[in-house]
């Protein structure tokens, strides 16, 4: 990190390691004159948004980034201002953050680890930007966040799902604003066994990976709470294009359900796989044979099509909402861009509007300043109802949405109906579950 | 048991893909010693063909429908196709339905073209050029190939369906005696095995009857003693390229009801569609073909969660795993011949 | 001096000046003005440079003096970077000991796959290595997730138990890797004017290890090893015919290729204590083949040039986005500014794939030996006609 | 007793029976040639020799110890030293360097970890190099690349590379195959020259009479995968088995 901590002693030692005699000490700038990592000094604060906009989820950065964009301007006072007229706190002016005009810098995550965190790097080394948000993936945004507290500046997280990213991989300067495995969990299950009965037989297809783990593990015990029995539980890698062969012996297990651990690229297949298997015709155990995808979002509905209609699935947010907030958020974003935003368009741009007023409330870019902020603040008129940032975790609780393929959409977006709202309270979970169990939040760090 | 004549099904199904893919650079390889990178692009472009094709034939203009509201809370704009009013509605939702059979004739000109104008403005070039500079070119293009997909295509799957006809699956079991839906397996999976069979049975048939066939085949055994006789080679050889690339985008057409076509297919393809053709032997057809299928059905069977449970994590390498084994019992693959791609 | 010719010291002193130099050279444009995002010298880009460069240096002690072609190395930069992760979890936040056990352990690794891929040649062994590194990368992606971290990629914890050092700082932090109290992340600023200059501990120690591996490079391509590694990939029959096993010397050459990889991998865990699954991947393993041929097989300074042209792209193209560009077109009337922001928009930004695939092309046609042989064409060229002016100066005088 | 003793060895690929039963005995320090016509298995017998391929059955005793199941390296490292028909060199090195190598395998063994110390500076192995490059009238394309020579030049090359390794016995397979008439009788007079002036014994495969006839002073041939005689040059020329077998069809 370009302007962190240099003691004294590592000062005079950076300056021989760095050329003896290469300037006059003088015209160094000690960075302990700033306060914390990359403080702005000027008329203008950076932002960094950091998204995939290349790969298999460059589509979903792309929607990411328009949130961003319209969140800047919405922030410095242009256009019709979106949520910032409905939200209830009412700090922000449209006069930028804490008066200064509020710029961005952009990279690409490529959906990597490593990738994410160069670009992160660069865009708080080179661009001196003060906070990093985006992503589209729980691996990244673990890493990036882990990044972000070493380095000193705010993270707030975009698409990640993962129970680990605010569970066992929880840092202090990061925020998420998505919902999590745990709660889509939660969410389902007592819809599910309200359509489907509390006797069923599930067969989950996992993605190999963290998410995965914690998705199947989240849907697992809140079915098996309602009585739902698990059949198997099958690994698949994240590599597969074909799930033939994952799918086809589901109906020989006696399975009547099938649960799809998978997002993106993985789901499109898998569901499509499921549905050219003609899975949902058949009839077991009496019943008719289900499909269920816990995570679901638009953008992966347009891509399995006509595969998606009647299945269940949970989503952070959806435009057909109809509360004001999300109604002059799907106004802004659809004038401006002609169809209307995506569930990681939405949570982005409310990260954005969250940070910028905690900077407001606290009078400081500081990132110790801001996490206090945020730290148990309870907001609405974002879209998603009563919202609280939960201080324990920095994990938000708010409504959930449980939703399913719509049977005659009327064009590419209208894909998905909202069956129903989950309130906060039924996904709420204490900080010490054992979904989210190991790793601590640390304390907040300013860097330099 | 049922499970086991399910997973060999699958296995003949994903063999079939890997088997149709891997005939094609095979075919690249051995006629023109190069090695194709972009072959797994082809295969993308072809998938695209019938995306096109179905863009082609859902071309709309709009009416406003007032009834109805946009998420913006203005009059519905509905699409009607051009079709729903130049054939009317049944025919025009039928034409649009059978999208994906009718790309197979849309894309074999379009494949061919591609073949060969990228055997005569790139590949010709690198005949004599080290197999690095092959590669590395071929996967430039491959990399600019998709990227120009996804920039007019974007990066999200594109669905495209099967004909309504051919939904649904066919169910063995109750065929064979055993219960029903223990092996059902989907008919549009059913007619991509059939269409392979043909595929590949047309090359080899190609190869073996025509006067064509015999001097590329001579060409691939001795490319300069074809050439002394005063035989055009290069000419068919082109040919054979723009063959090779229909195979692989008419295998790609086929495939898209089966996965959604996205821009990475190809290059997701790639690895694995090398390693069946080393598996194979290169340079061989007939181990192409064999290797598709028999890591079609080993990976079939790898993934049965029996075999999960007894070694985690088998199905994420046992292609791999079978590529290295292979390779240290039988140096040139199953097939291959000796002295080839060794320097 | 360092017991070298006179042209491979002076190519070494070179690229130790331009290495030292390197935040200077890096930022030739002012921090405010437009030219800025041009600007590659900030520290985590320039630690880039020179690790990515030790990689590429490494690949080509294989690859161009043996012209054996693995598609696996970067699985051997992977078990570096675990290694390194693993040691700062358990032993202590010190580089030294973390980056000499990635080395080990790369080695380690490297020699077992090296020996059983190695039994072939040719595309063959491309495909075994490619083989081993991608059960590797799905292996450690997925089922060993509790060793490798997985998806997130191994990442250090408030609750390591490092015996030598501390868990915590007395903040509540993670501590920082260092060497010897020094932090790796520390840095130094100058201003001159509108320009500033990061002067950054990681770099510099990255820099004096990738100064050593280009001299050790040197030396092993300039001794009887390095020799007969050119005459493996020159003639093997030849070469067994004449009293020699080939087998021990390109095994030799892999394992030391691999360790350069997993030293690479040790640095990049050093400077960013975390290591992903992905850097393991085939993509990555091409990467550093695209590096050595790009920048030219087989010569001392191309892979090290192929590694900086590489990175330059993925970390400075990726990042200029459309508002950039109306920033930059700005002084045009608003119809040429919006026809040249989208002419160019597909190739840059997010685009920059496509432009990389196209330069790809570009080279393997039209630079065969890649970016060397570019630089001696336009040496060449410039002494030719410093040639015939002296030429037709001096014919007079006779 | 000869330094090189092939006893009973034979061959099959496949249904094809390459060599038969080969007896042969090579003398120390003369030039043994053996010829017959293709097919007759010549090269066959040679890569029985040199580790390539291994006999079915029988021995090949070199000096009194087997060569059979050892590498190429190691029958090389063992004093045999083999000429191809289509000169085997360095192509991507210099003709120096091409002559260092040898000289390095013999110095150092068939394998040496010298990673660290410059070639240049290995003073031994450079003027040995440099001496043969002397001995073989080529000290002045030193610097050449070897593959940018004439086939001549690439063939002096190859037999001082393996001279320079002091080989016992010298193998050489049609070694002026292809080769202009010119090139033909320098080459001959170059193994003339190597034979009378070295401790050394030479074997050699021919096809060219001409060839055989002027360096030979021991002849074996072969026909069908087996000797049909053996005996001195003057003989086999005036031998009617011989000629109808064989030399009847060249004249």
């Amino acid at each position: 990190m370009s302007k962190t901590d240099v003691t004294r002693r590592g000062m005079l030692k950076t300056g021989a390691v760095a050329g003896a005699g290469l300037a006059v000490p003088t015209i160094f700038t000690a960075q302990s004159a700033h306060a914390f990592t990359n403080e702005p000094t000027g008329g203008t604060v950076t932002l960094g948004f950091n998204v995939p906009q290349t790969g298999p989820y460059a589509d979903e950065g792309a929607d990411e980034l328009r949130a961003y964009q319209l969140a800047v301007e919405h922030l410095n006072g242009g256009g019709d201002g979106g949520m910032m007229p409905t939200f209830s706190s009412k700090e922000l002016q449209g006069n930028g953050i804490l008066g200064k005009k509020v710029e961005y810098v952009t990279g690409d995550t490529q959906t990597k680890s490593d990738a994410a965190r160069a670009s992160a790097k660069s865009m708080i080394e080179k661009d001196g930007a003060i906070m990093i948000t985006g992503g589209s993936s729980s691996g990244v945004a673990v890493a990036v966040q882990a990044l972000c507290q070493e380095a000193g500046v705010i993270f707030m997280a975009g698409l990640t799902h993962s129970n680990d990213t605010t569970g066992k991989d929880k840092r202090a300067n990061g925020f998420r604003h998505f919902f999590n495995s745990y709660m889509s969990g939660a969410a389902l299950a007592p819809v599910l066994a309200n359509a489907y009965g509390t006797d069923r037989k599930a067969y989950h297809l996992t993605a190999d990976y963290n998410w995965g783990y914690t998705t199947e593990e989240a849907v697992k015990s809140s079915t098996e709470a309602m009585g739902w029995e698990t059949v198997a539980a099958v690994k698949t890698p994240l590599t597969q294009t074909d799930f033939s062969s994952y799918i086809a012996p589901v109906l020989q297990s006696g399975a009547d359900t099938l649960v799809l651990n998978h997002y993106g690229g993985n789901m499109v297949n898998s569901l499509t796989n499921a549905v050219q298997f003609g899975l949902r015709d058949k009839q077991v155990n009496g019943k008719d044979f289900q499909i269920i995808v816990p995570l679901y979002s638009r953008l992966m509905a347009k891509g399995a099509g006509a595969n998606v209609k009647g299945i269940f699935g949970s989503t952070n947010w959806h435009w057909s909402l109809q509360d004001e907030g999300s109604k002059a958020f799907v106004r802004s974003f659809g004038t401006k861009y002609g169809f209307p935003p995506s569930q990681a368009a939405h949570t982005c741009y409310v990260q954005t509007l969250l940070y910028a007023d905690a900077v407001q409330r606290a009078g400081s870019f500081a990132p110790c300043a801001v996490a206090e902020a945020l730290e148990g603040f309870e907001f609405d008129g974002l879209g998603n109802g009563k919202t609280l940032y939960r201080a324990d975790d920095h994990q938000c609780f708010k409504d959930v949405l449980v939703v399913k393929g719509k049977e005659n959409p009327t064009s590419e977006f209208d894909l998905l109906e909202i069956v129903e709202v989950t309130p906060a309270d039924q996904v709420t979970y204490a900080p010490d579950h054992p979904q989210f169990s190991g790793g601590a939040l640390g304390t907040c760090n300013n860097g330099a | 048991m049922d499970a086991i004549i399910l997973q060999i099904l699958n296995g003949l199904d994903k063999g079939s893909a890997y088997a149709l893919i891997a005939l094609g650079l095979t075919l690249i390889f051995g006629t023109l010693g190069v090695v194709n990178f972009a072959h797994g692009a082809l295969f993308m472009i072809g998938a695209f063909c019938a995306v096109t094709l179905s863009r082609i034939l859902t071309l709309s203009h709009t009416i406003i429908d007032d009834t109805q509201k946009d998420f913006l809370g203005n009059p519905l704009k509905v699409e009607v196709p051009y079709v729903h009013d130049i054939f009317g509605v049944a025919t025009g939702d039928a034409i649009i339905d059978w999208a994906v059979p009718l790309s197979l004739l849309f894309a074999i000109p379009i494949m061919i073209a591609v073949g060969v104008i990228m055997e005569r403005g790139l590949i010709k070039h690198f005949y004599k050029r080290p197999h690095a500079d092959q590669i590395l070119v071929t996967f430039g293009l491959a990399i600019v190939l998709q990227e120009v997909i996804k920039y007019f295509y974007g990066a999200n799957p594109i669905p495209t369906p099967a004909p309504d006809a051919f939904k649904g699956s066919f169910d063995f079991g109750a065929a064979l005696g055993f219960d029903p839906n223990l092996i059902i397996y989907p008919y549009w999976r059913i007619i991509y095995f059939g269409f392979a069979a043909v595929i590949i049975g047309g090359v080899f048939a190609f190869l073996q009857f025509t006067t064509f066939g015999m001097v590329v085949r001579a060409g691939m055994a001795d490319r300069e003693t074809v050439g002394l006789l005063g035989i055009n080679i290069d000419r068919r050889f082109t040919i054979m390229f723009g063959v090779a690339a229909a195979v692989a985008g008419l295998a790609g057409v086929m495939y898209t009801p089966i996965n959604s076509p996205n821009y990475h297919m190809g290059m997701d393809f790639l690895v694995l569609s090398f390693v069946v053709v080393v598996v194979g032997g290169m340079g061989s057809l007939p181990g192409a073909v064999l290797a598709g299928f028999l890591l079609g059905i080993l990976e079939s069977f790898a993934s049965m969660r029996e075999v999960i449970d007894i070694i985690p994590g088998i199905n994420q390498v046992i292609i791999y795993l079978v590529a290295i084994v292979i390779l240290l019992t039988r140096p040139r693959g199953l097939m291959g011949r000796k002295g080839v791609m060794e320097d | 001096m360092f017991k070298l010719e006179k042209t491979d010291l002076s190519l070494l002193v070179i690229v130790a000046v331009l290495t030292m130099f390197a935040p200077f050279i890096l930022n030739p444009f002012p921090a405010d003005s437009a030219m800025a995002q041009f600007n590659a010298g900030y520290p985590d880009l320039m630690q880039r440079f020179v690790i990515f460069g030790v990689f590429a240096i490494g690949f080509n002690i294989l690859f161009g003096l043996t012209g054996y072609l693995s598609f696996g190395h970067a699985a051997f930069l992977g078990v570096g970077s675990y290694a390194a992760v693993w040691m700062f979890k358990l032993l202590s936040m010190n580089v030294v000991p973390a980056i000499i056990l990635s080395v080990i352990v790369a080695g380690l690794f490297s020699l077992v796959i090296g020996f059983v891929s190695l039994r072939r040649s040719g595309i063959y062994f491309s495909i075994l290595t490619l083989a081993f590194a991608q059960m590797m990368f799905a292996l450690a992606y997925s089922v060993l997730t509790p060793i490798t971290g997985g998806e997130t990629g191994l990442q250090l914890a408030l609750d390591d138990p490092r015996i030598l050092g501390v868990s915590q700082t007395a903040g509540g932090n993670i501590p920082v890797p260092s060497i010897f109290g020094l932090e790796m992340r520390s840095s130094a600023e100058l201003a001159l004017g509108a320009w500033s200059f990061t002067f950054n501990v990681g770099y510099y120690f990255c820099a004096l290890i990738m100064l050593v591996s280009f001299y050790v490079a040197i030396r092993i391509f300039r001794s009887p090893f390095g020799m007969m590694l050119r005459a493996v990939k020159s003639n093997q029959q030849r070469m067994n015919y004449t009293g020699l096993n080939s087998k021990p010397y390109t095994l030799a050459a892999f394992v030391i290729s691999g360790m350069y990889a997993g030293l690479a991998g040790g640095l990049m865990a050093s400077m960013d204590p975390l290591a992903g699954a992905e850097r393991m991947q085939w993509t990555a393993s091409g990467e550093v083949v695209l590096m050595t041929i790009l920048g030219g097989v087989g010569t001392l300074i191309g892979p090290v040039l192929g590694a900086g042209f590489i990175k330059y792209f993925e970390n400075i193209f990726s990042k200029i986005n459309s508002t950039i560009l109306h920033e930059w077109f700005a002084f045009l009337p608003d119809g040429l500014e919006d026809l040249l922001v989208n002419v160019l928009y597909p190739f840059i930004g997010k685009g920059w794939h496509l432009t990389l695939g196209i330069l790809f092309m570009l080279v393997v046609i039209y630079l065969p030996g890649g970016l060397v042989e570019g630089g001696q064409r336009v040496n060449g060229w410039f002494r030719n006609r410093g040639a015939k002016k002296s030429t037709t100066k001096t014919t007079p005088a006779e | 007793m000869g330094i090189l003793e092939v006893k009973n060895v034979g061959k099959r690929f496949g249904g094809l029976q390459a060599l038969g039963d080969v007896n042969l005995s090579v003398k120390e320090n003369s030039v043994h040639a053996i010829i017959g016509p293709n097919g007759a298995g010549k090269s066959t017998l040679l890569n029985c020799l040199v580790g390539k391929l291994i006999p079915d059955t029988g021995s090949v005793m070199f000096d009194g110890q087997s060569v059979l199941g050892r590498a190429p390296y190691e029958i090389n490292q063992m004093g045999i030293s083999r000429v191809f028909q289509t000169p085997e060199i360095f192509g991507d090195l210099s003709v120096l360097e091409n002559m260092m190598i040898p000289c390095f395998a013999k110095r150092d063994g068939a394998f040496e970890m010298n990673a660290f110390s410059d070639v240049m500076s290995q003073k031994d192995v450079l003027e040995k190099a440099e001496h043969m490059l002397e001995e073989m009238n080529m000290a002045d394309k030193r610097h050449m690349h070897a593959a940018a020579m004439s086939r001549g030049d690439k063939r002096r090359l190859e037999i001082g590379m393996c001279l320079s390794q002091e080989p016992r016995l010298l193998l050489l397979d049609e070694p002026t195959a292809g080769m202009a008439r010119a090139d033909t009788n320098n080459t001959i007079d170059l193994l003339k020259e190597i034979s009378d002036q070295r401790d050394i014994t030479i074997a050699i495969i021919e096809h060219d009479m001409h060839v055989v006839f002027s360096l030979a002073n021991r002849i074996t041939v072969l026909a069908q995968g087996t000797p049909l005689v053996e005996d001195d040059p003057e003989n086999i020329r005036g031998n009617p088995k011989v000629r109808e077998a064989y030399l009847g069809e060249t004249a």
